[in-house]
């Protein structure tokens, strides 16, 4: 059973995906996809816990080792998306966006042709891929169930949108199978094919109401991606031809390789290809310079951009970059790629501050959490990636609630724009508590994200990196203003009382509590998660060789920290219920003594009433991303230049010396 | 331009002795010329008016018969206006404000008993003599008229 | 009983004075009179106030904002009308835009007779308003302990 | 939707010494838009001719406003004086002078205050008002009343300044030197405090011209124009010029009025060595007839008087325009796109005089 | 006696002593600034009497959870404090100390109002400006003793003030925007006369705003923990020249209040993050590739 | 040292003349100094007054219009200048006129128009219409 668990989670989102495309506009198409998600869901949770019943968390497998029928199909894919994202282009006449997909997709076909046949294994479970398969089915499979209902009231709201929705749910699904595939992959090639898979998939995510802005947003999104899968191809290719395998594992294992060959050429030129596919994961992950796509996708339905930010696409670079984080450690390339990712952190939270559109808000704050994970991956050392794991599960359950609450609140309220929100709790009370757990899991605590940066704080004094722990102390000190401003709207005495149906449906409810009541399990749990899954995790063999484990984290810390944390939750609480019996007078709010009685009225100039507006700051002038924006991403392209040059010059210099 | 150019004054205030009154606990001192209430030498008083009549503010009033004048305290400006008027310059500004208290009642004061009589008596005086006046008028009246009359009769 | 009269706060509002009596509030607190003595503080909030000083008289734009402040503060409270402008409306009291004092709108505790009142006149109302704020707090203390006994035999009876 | 707060300013506000009330429109903390609304303090006292004589309303127009007090029931007595062709007594007219410039002094000392505590500087407040109580103890000295002077009547005044008190002046006048020198250090050269006056709430030359600015409000921006210039009462006599700054600026209008500070000392230093012996007032006959429009400069700028009497004790008409009024146009102008924080010391710098601005 | 034990008591002498020594450090503090500005001021224990006042008025509030909001953030200020006496996680304390203020930001703005609503987000810009400080210093001491724990940094052999000067200036620089004092008391004033009235705390009145000067004492007296922090070491001597050391600090903090304009929030901004990379960030970097 | 009195001039004008006499004076670079209304008891005439100022030789000269239904002896009402002619606001010429002219019609009840910004006779917001003037009928003695 568990054997056959690996290609159901790949090929059944496939499969459902082929079965929408096909079933045009009818309306069973809701229904599959609902059956579709709920099945992805419990097959993906079942999986994680029967298998570590079974066989043991701990037990790192490869399976498939013959697999010359999927290797073909796979061929055949990676042909498919070329020729798609091909006619696109030229559809559209962005001719040269077709080169970046045709040249590696040839490249890789040529080597992997050309190229003695190895026997390596193509799938490849451990701690890391199986917590991915969790995360990426469990929040997936919701956003997929929220997507439905969705997707009606945006096209009852939305009619010059033409409704392709089946087609919408279709993309969700196959991006979910590219996930799992690249999830669980162990060869190169396939990773190479899932890669691209998610870049179209998210391209046409994009682009589906076909307007002008998603048109040009979506080609965007798409030669970034696909320059992206152009290092990537480059990286494998360089591996391939310094190591003579398409192995993940065998790869991984170079690690030694480096300590050994550290001053030879070829330890030198190990550096490249690390570099190379540390640079796709930043264009997958949306970091500085690359920022602009992530942005640009929020012109598509909520769902895409929640599944686009939460759970998967954007974790795909992070994967890759935990993956990588042994090789990164302690060396130029990991420097750079934390520097990159604290850069991004800081220049994003700027950013998010001059943002009213929730959804913008939502999209920078994940660009600069992003940020933080790269930085810790990049860093390397065991707390730091152990800080990047936390991060990753505690932003996909948050963000993914946030952006499914947001979405629903717009279709509520006709408007996603933050100041609409002020009184939230008023109008729509349970989407306004939705929102306020789901930000104060973005930087408060009890929650992990919290405990995490702490953890990164800390890992990184211990490695000395100074200036990016700068960076981090300064971002997070924006982070916690434009979170808190959102919030305070959330919770203000509102402006005028007014009336709002709840058009949210049965099924989002779910979802939402279903993400809440897992964020706080997450937070109750953190110490056991942390002791029982991600330490050793992070510190045994699966990852980085033989090193000895150590937990990143002292348990007792943990503890305490945790039940301080808990507190935290606890003791509002209790004020709450123990203030309730007291007897306290109501007073009029302030204002200079001249308001008309209602706290939201003062008489004004010319003796009428006038409705009192409060309004957050955004320093538009100073912070918007127009203006921000290029700057950072000259700086962020300078910071690459000069890790190509120091890479290409060292390469030079080993080879001529 | 400076950083923290006042750190100086303010050290060397700490150290220097503070400027602050100790009222209440000593007695306010006040200038001769200050204007802090009226006060009336009331029997100098001749109920003459000038004074109500010059008060901007309408706070006081008298009664010529009760002999009595009354101010509201909480009514005077303490302009003084009043004190220039007073042709028997018996109004003085004196200095001392009055207390501040819970009712703003108005002060009377009264001619003492002896000046009261004095003037009941002269007003007395005064209207004997107005009556005798009259009487003498009254009695002229009559005689002209009888004396009219008469001559009336001798006409006729 | 507690004695809260060591902490007046007051906050002022400037009815519709000339200015004279509101310097004159001010230089209570300036070094030469130094009314923080007292422990008092000039709060320009309401919530935290807890004797309100008035100075000029009421007209019918302020008279509303008069009432609205005092009904913010909190019990007990204390109100001091300083001038004679806000005892009575003095010179202005014939004016066609003056209601009178700034007993017209809310109840006035201690007046402060002057034009301009002297600073001293001004501590002193103050110091006058304490006695009457401790009074207060009594009485409400009282009011108060009555209602929770009632509330406690309320709850044995049933 | 709007990322504009609209907001209500005053009428109760600590930062406000009186009511008056702002309609705010403001983007993060600038300031869009102010619309100013008066009225809190208006009494209607202009109206009291009906009720009061001539001579009462002296006393009542010093109580337009108890801070340059003295200057209202100056500038009233003595267009009163013209229309009924009074020759005032020339000791009167030195007199007038002294308090006038006493009176200034404690005004500029008030309002250095006042903008001390508006930009959150409280120890600076606090020793700019305990120089003020000084000149208080000489007013109070010489007139019997702290703020308000009541020295004033129809025909000169009431009160004389014996050689004494002349002498105590002078000491006061020293001690108000000296101290307010060490004051003027941190006004003009500390860093905070120029951090908050310093190209806040420009006003350029033109503007000021454009939106009938008087004052030191004007003479910051470049305007020289004083009304002392015209040599009533014994300014005639003094030797003066009109303080002006080119700056335009909170700065520039502080540095007007602590140099005007400095300028008063000297005034007052000049009459006394110069005043002449003589009669307190002339006696005065009869009841006002006609009309006359008079200009003086009070503490905050020009002031302008008209009264029209009808030959009965009772005037047709007195009328104040005081300086406040003439510059609330130009406080709209400064508070347009300044900084929310600002608006305190805003207010204060044109040093507003709300309670004779509405009557 | 054990280790718990020892604890306990500590915890209790803490939440117990603090807010006596905090009320007292006020009450001096108020007595000299005003013997600065040369007036008598208040008496010594004024603190206390206004705090019995604002607890027998009458509760009163604008929203009514803002009683419970202050109330928590009353316990998280007292957590904060108790956790860096108990020698427990500094790093974490802080994080904490901020939700501690995101509580009083929820109990402004909970009611809308507009100057309890500025001053509500000016907090969270004085936030902006002092916490990569506070932060920074964290790191600062976690890089002399290896350990975010207070218990691990008291025990040093040399005062960490030795190794993190700059920190030091820095962390005095926003100690006074902590401890909301001129020029940098933007969110809420001490001193009357602002323009956004008393900014967070406007809406705050009687019991509600006892909290708060509860509160504010309990957070004078542990950031003049930190300050001793920076001092203490394993010698005992070094405890009262802490002492000494934390109470001039107090003194400078009067006396710059004393004698500076308020400034504006972005300067505070500029300012605090200027002083914090200059001193505090070269402090770190010489830290890490000179004294490695 | 320096007297310098100025002169001190009324011109009387209709209320059709107030608006190019304003531009006269601005173009002479003057200064409104101020403008009031006065109710003159005995004549039963609203005046409204208008000072322009030179801030260089401190001269001061007033524009007066003079309002009133009641003809002096042997003379009708002048056209347009009655009681309720209609005045033509400054404002467009000294912007900062509007304060004076909001004032004069609140407080006299003068008819005037097109101020910008109208305050709509709640400047002052009193209770009483126009104190300063009595009432048409009734007790105008
Ligand atoms: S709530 Fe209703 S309207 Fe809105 S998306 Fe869901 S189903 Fe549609
Ligand atoms: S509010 Fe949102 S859902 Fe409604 S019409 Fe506008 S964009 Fe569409
Ligand atoms: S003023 Fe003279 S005449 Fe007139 S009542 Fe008085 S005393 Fe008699
Ligand atoms: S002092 Fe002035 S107000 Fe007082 S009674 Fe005399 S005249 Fe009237
Ligand atoms: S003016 Fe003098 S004499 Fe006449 S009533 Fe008044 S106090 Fe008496
Ligand atoms: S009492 Fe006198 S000083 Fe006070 S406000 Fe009234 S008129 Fe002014
Ligand atoms: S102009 Fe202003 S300051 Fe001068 S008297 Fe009038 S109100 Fe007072
Ligand atoms: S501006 Fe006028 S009213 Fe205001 S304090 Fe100064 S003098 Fe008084």
């Amino acid at each position: 059973m568990l054997d056959f668990a690996v290609p159901f989670l790949i090929c059944f989102p496939f499969l459902i995906s082929l079965f929408l495309l096909f079933s045009g506009k009818s309306k069973i198409g809701n229904a599959i996809a609902r059956i579709g998600a709920v099945v992805i869901f419990f097959t993906s949770v079942a999986f994680f816990v029967a298998r570590g019943i079974k066989i043991g968390f701990s037990v790192t497998e490869e399976l498939y080792v013959n697999t010359e029928i999927a290797d073909y199909v796979i061929l055949g894919g990676e042909i498919l998306l070329a020729l798609v994202v091909t006619f696109l282009c030229f559809k559209y006449k962005k001719y040269w966006i077709s080169l970046l997909s045709i040249i590696p997709t040839a490249a890789i076909i040529y080597i992997e042709e050309t190229a003695a046949k190895e026997n390596i294994a193509h799938i490849f479970l451990d701690r890391l891929a199986m917590i991915m398969v969790l995360l990426v089915g469990a929040v997936g499979s919701l956003i997929i169930i929220y997507a439905v209902g969705y997707m009606e009231g945006y096209h009852n709201h939305h009619k010059e949108v033409q409704d392709r929705r089946n087609y919408f749910l279709a993309l969700l699904f196959m991006f979910m199978g590219a996930m799992f595939g690249f999830v669980t992959c162990a060869s190169l090639t396939w990773l190479v094919f899932f890669w691209e898979c998610t870049s179209v998939c998210s391209f046409l995510l994009i682009g589906y109401t076909r307007s002008e802005e998603a048109i040009n947003n979506s080609f965007r999104a798409l030669w970034m991606n696909l320059l992206g899968g152009v290092a990537l191809v480059a990286g494998v290719i360089f591996f391939h031809s310094l190591l003579g395998t398409f192995s993940a594992r065998e790869v991984l294992s170079t690690i030694q390789m480096i300590g050994q060959y550290s001053n030879q050429m070829f330890g030198v030129a190990l550096y490249i290809p690390i570099a190379l596919i540390a640079f796709a994961a930043l264009t997958k992950s949306a970091q500085m310079p690359f920022s602009t796509w992530l942005l640009g996708a929020m012109v598509a339905p909520t769902p895409s951009s929640t599944l686009l930010h939460s759970a998967t696409m954007v974790k795909a670079g992070i994967y890759v970059l935990i993956r990588l984080a042994p090789l990164m450690k302690g060396n130029v390339v990991g420097m750079f790629i934390a520097f990159i990712g604290a850069f991004t952190f800081l220049s994003t939270s700027f950013m998010a501050i001059s943002q009213s559109d929730a959804k913008k808000v939502l999209a920078m704050s994940t660009i600069s959490n992003l940020g933080l994970m790269v930085a810790c991956a990049g860093i390397g050392t065991p707390e730091t990636v152990w800080a990047c794991v936390f991060l990753m599960l505690f932003h996909a359950v948050s963000k993914s609630m946030l952006f499914q609450v947001v979405g629903a609140t717009e279709n509520s309220l006709h408007s996603r724009d933050v100041e609409d929100f002020h009184g939230l709790l008023y109008t729509l009370p349970k989407h306004a508590m939705f929102l306020f757990i789901g930000i104060t899991g973005m930087f408060l605590a009890p929650f992990g994200m919290l405990i995490s940066k702490w953890s990164a704080l800390k890992g990184m004094t211990d490695d000395r990196h100074a200036l990016i722990v700068i960076f981090i102390v300064f971002g997070s000190a924006l982070t916690s203003f434009y979170w808190g401003k959102i919030m305070g709207k959330l919770i203000a005495h509102p402006h005028k009382k007014k009336e709002v149906k709840d058009v949210t449906h049965m099924g989002e409810y779910v979802s939402f509590w279903i993400h809440m009541i897992t964020m706080i399990l997450m937070v109750v749990f953190f110490p056991m998660i942390s002791t029982f899954y991600v330490d050793p995790m992070v510190a045994n063999v699966e990852m980085i060789g033989n090193t000895t484990g150590i937990a990143a984290i002292p348990q007792s810390t943990l503890y305490i920290l945790v039940g301080m944390l808990l507190l935290v939750f606890l003791i509002p609480l209790v004020m709450y219920f123990s203030g309730k019996g007291e007897e306290s007078t109501q007073k009029l709010a302030y204002m200079g003594g001249i308001n008309t009685g209602k706290n939201n009225g003062f008489v004004d100039s010319f003796g009428e009433e006038k409705i009192l507006w409060m309004s957050n700051y955004y320093y538009e002038k100073m912070l918007s991303i127009e203006r921000l924006m290029k700057p950072c991403q000259f700086i962020a392209t300078i910071i690459l230049l000069v890790i190509a040059c120091i890479l290409g010059g060292s390469m030079i210099g080993g080879m001529l010396g | 331009m400076g950083v923290m150019t006042f750190a100086g004054t303010a050290l060397k205030n700490l150290f220097s002795k503070p400027v602050t009154t100790s009222y209440p606990a000593e007695p306010a001192e006040y200038k001769e010329r200050t204007r802090g209430h009226i006060e009336i030498d009331i029997d100098q008083c001749i109920s003459c008016g000038m004074c109500t009549r010059a008060c901007p503010c309408g706070t006081l009033s008298i009664d010529k018969i009760k002999g009595t004048w009354t101010i509201n305290r909480f009514d005077c400006i303490a302009c003084g206006f009043c004190v220039e008027k007073c042709p028997k310059k018996c109004l003085t500004m004196v200095a001392g404000y009055q207390e501040p208290g819970g009712e703003k009642g108005e002060v009377t004061y009264t001619k003492s008993p002896e000046v009261l009589a004095e003037e009941a008596r002269k007003r007395e005086e005064m209207a004997k003599k107005a009556a005798e006046a009259k009487k003498a008028m009254e009695a002229k009246k009559a005689a002209e008229a009888a004396a009219a009359a008469a001559g009336e009769k001798k006409d006729n | 009983m507690y004695n809260i009269t060591r902490s007046p706060w007051v906050m002022h509002y400037d009815g519709s004075s000339c200015n004279g009596c509101d310097i004159e509030v001010l230089a209570c607190l300036t070094p030469v009179y130094d009314a923080e003595r007292f422990g008092i503080i000039n709060t320009g909030d309401p919530m935290q106030a807890d004797i309100l000083l008035v100075t000029g008289g009421i007209n019918t734009q302020n008279a509303p904002i008069v009432k609205q402040l005092y009904d913010q503060m909190s019990d007990p409270k204390v109100v001091v009308a300083v001038g004679v402008c806000a005892c009575t409306g003095g010179v202005f009291k014939d004016c066609y835009n003056i209601l009178g004092g700034a007993d017209q709108v809310i109840p006035v505790d201690v007046y402060v007779p002057g034009c301009a009142a002297r600073p001293q006149a001004i501590i002193d109302g103050i110091v006058k308003g304490i006695g009457i704020f401790q009074e207060r707090l009594e009485k409400l203390e009282k009011a108060e302990g009555q209602k929770s006994e009632e509330k406690e035999e309320a709850g044995k009876e049933e | 939707m709007s990322k504009r707060s609209v907001i209500p300013y005053g009428p109760q506000h600590p930062v406000l010494p009186e009511p008056i009330h702002l309609d705010l429109v403001i983007e993060d903390e600038k300031i869009v838009e102010a619309i100013p609304s008066i009225g809190f303090i208006h009494r209607g006292l202009e109206s009291l001719t009906d009720k009061r004589d001539f001579n009462q309303m002296a006393y009542v127009a010093e109580r337009i406003c108890g801070i340059c007090s003295f200057g209202h029931g100056y500038g009233y007595c003595e267009t009163v004086e013209h229309i009924m062709n009074v020759e005032v007594p020339d000791r009167a007219k030195y007199l007038r002078t002294i308090w006038f410039e006493l009176s200034r002094l404690h005004s500029h000392l008030l309002w250095a205050g006042l903008m001390a505590d508006a930009f959150g500087f409280e120890n600076l407040f606090y020793q700019c008002w305990r120089v003020r109580e000084k000149v208080l103890d000489a007013i109070e000295l010489t007139t019997g009343g702290r703020v308000i002077f009541s020295v004033n009547k129809v025909g000169g005044v009431l009160k004389d300044i014996t050689p004494e008190m002349q002498k105590m002046i002078l000491e006061t006048l020293d001690f108000v030197e000296a101290e307010t020198k060490v004051l003027k250090k941190t006004f003009m050269n500390d860093y905070s405090v120029q951090s908050r006056m310093k190209g806040v709430g420009v006003l350029t030359k033109e503007q000021a011209k454009a939106l009938g600015c008087a004052g030191p409000f004007a003479r910051a921006s470049g305007i020289a124009t004083d009304m002392r210039m015209r040599g009533y009462a014994a300014y005639g006599d003094l030797d003066m010029e009109p303080i002006i700054s080119n700056d335009g600026d909170c700065y520039g209008r502080c540095e007007v009025r602590i140099g005007e500070i400095f300028q008063s000392i000297d005034l007052i230093r000049q009459a006394i060595a110069k005043i002449p012996d003589g009669e307190l007032a002339a006696v005065v006959k009869g009841n006002p007839d006609g009309e006359y429009f008079m200009r003086i400069e009070q503490p905050r700028g020009e002031a302008d008087y008209y009264v029209r009497g009808n030959g009965t004790p009772n005037l047709d008409r007195m009328r104040v325009r005081t300086p406040t009024f003439a510059n609330l146009a130009g406080l709209c102008e400064v508070l347009k796109g300044a900084d929310y924080a600002d608006i305190g010391i805003l207010v204060v710098t044109i040093d507003p005089c709300i309670s004779c601005t509405e009557r | 006696m054990n280790e718990m034990t020892i604890k306990i008591i500590v915890a209790v002498c803490y939440v117990v002593l603090a807010p006596i020594l905090g009320g007292l450090l006020d009450g001096i503090g108020r007595k000299i600034s005003a013997r600065m500005q040369r007036r008598v001021g208040p008496p010594i224990l004024q603190p206390f009497y206004d705090l019995g006042k604002l607890l027998h008025k009458d509760p009163i509030h604008v929203a009514p959870s803002q009683n419970f909001l202050m109330m928590s953030y009353l316990f998280f200020v007292i957590l904060t404090g108790g956790m860096i006496f108990l020698g427990m996680d500094l790093l974490m304390s802080m994080f904490i100390l901020s939700t501690a203020v995101m509580f009083l930001y929820f109990a402004a703005t909970v009611t809308g109002s507009p100057y309890s609503t500025i001053g509500a987000t000016r907090e969270l810009l004085q936030m902006i400006a002092y916490e990569p400080c506070v932060l920074l210093t964290c790191v600062g001491f976690y890089m002399v003793r290896g350990s975010f724990e207070t218990a691990d940094i008291i025990n040093g052999d040399i005062s960490p003030i030795a190794y993190l000067p700059g920190m030091f200036v820095a962390f005095i620089f926003i100690l006074t925007i902590k401890m909301r004092k001129s020029p940098f008391d933007i969110s809420t004033s001490h001193h009357p006369n602002q323009e956004i009235v008393r900014g967070i705390t406007a809406e705050i009145g009687a019991k509600n705003f006892a909290v708060f000067t509860l509160a504010e004492w309990y957070e004078t007296v542990f950031l003049m923990g930190m300050v001793a922090l920076f001092i203490v070491n394993k010698n005992p001597i070094s405890i009262p020249v802490a002492i000494v050391v934390a109470f001039l600090v107090y003194f400078l903090e009067l006396l710059i209040d004393n004698c500076c304009a308020r400034m504006k929030a972005d300067k505070m901004i500029k300012l605090s993050w200027m002083v914090t990379i200059i001193a505090a960030g070269a402090n770190l970097l010489a830290l890490v590739y000179i004294f490695r | 040292m320096n007297a310098t009195e100025g002169k001190n001039e009324i011109i009387k004008i209709t209320p059709a003349e107030l608006p190019i006499k304003a531009m006269e004076m601005k173009e002479k670079g003057l200064r409104l100094s101020q403008a009031c209304a006065a109710w003159v008891k005995k004549e039963e005439r609203l005046e409204l007054s208008y000072s322009f100022v030179d801030d260089t030789t401190y001269d001061i000269f007033n524009l007066r219009i003079e309002l009133s239904d009641k003809a002096a002896e042997g003379e009708t009402v002048k056209e347009g200048c009655g009681r309720d002619a209609e005045v033509a606001s400054i404002s467009g010429i000294y912007p900062y006129a509007a304060f004076y002219e909001n004032e004069m019609r609140e407080l006299f009840g003068a008819n005037i128009k097109v101020i910008d910004p109208d305050y709509h006779n709640k400047l002052y917001r009193i209770n009483e219409d126009t104190p300063f003037v009595p009432k048409k009928e009734g007790e105008a003695k």
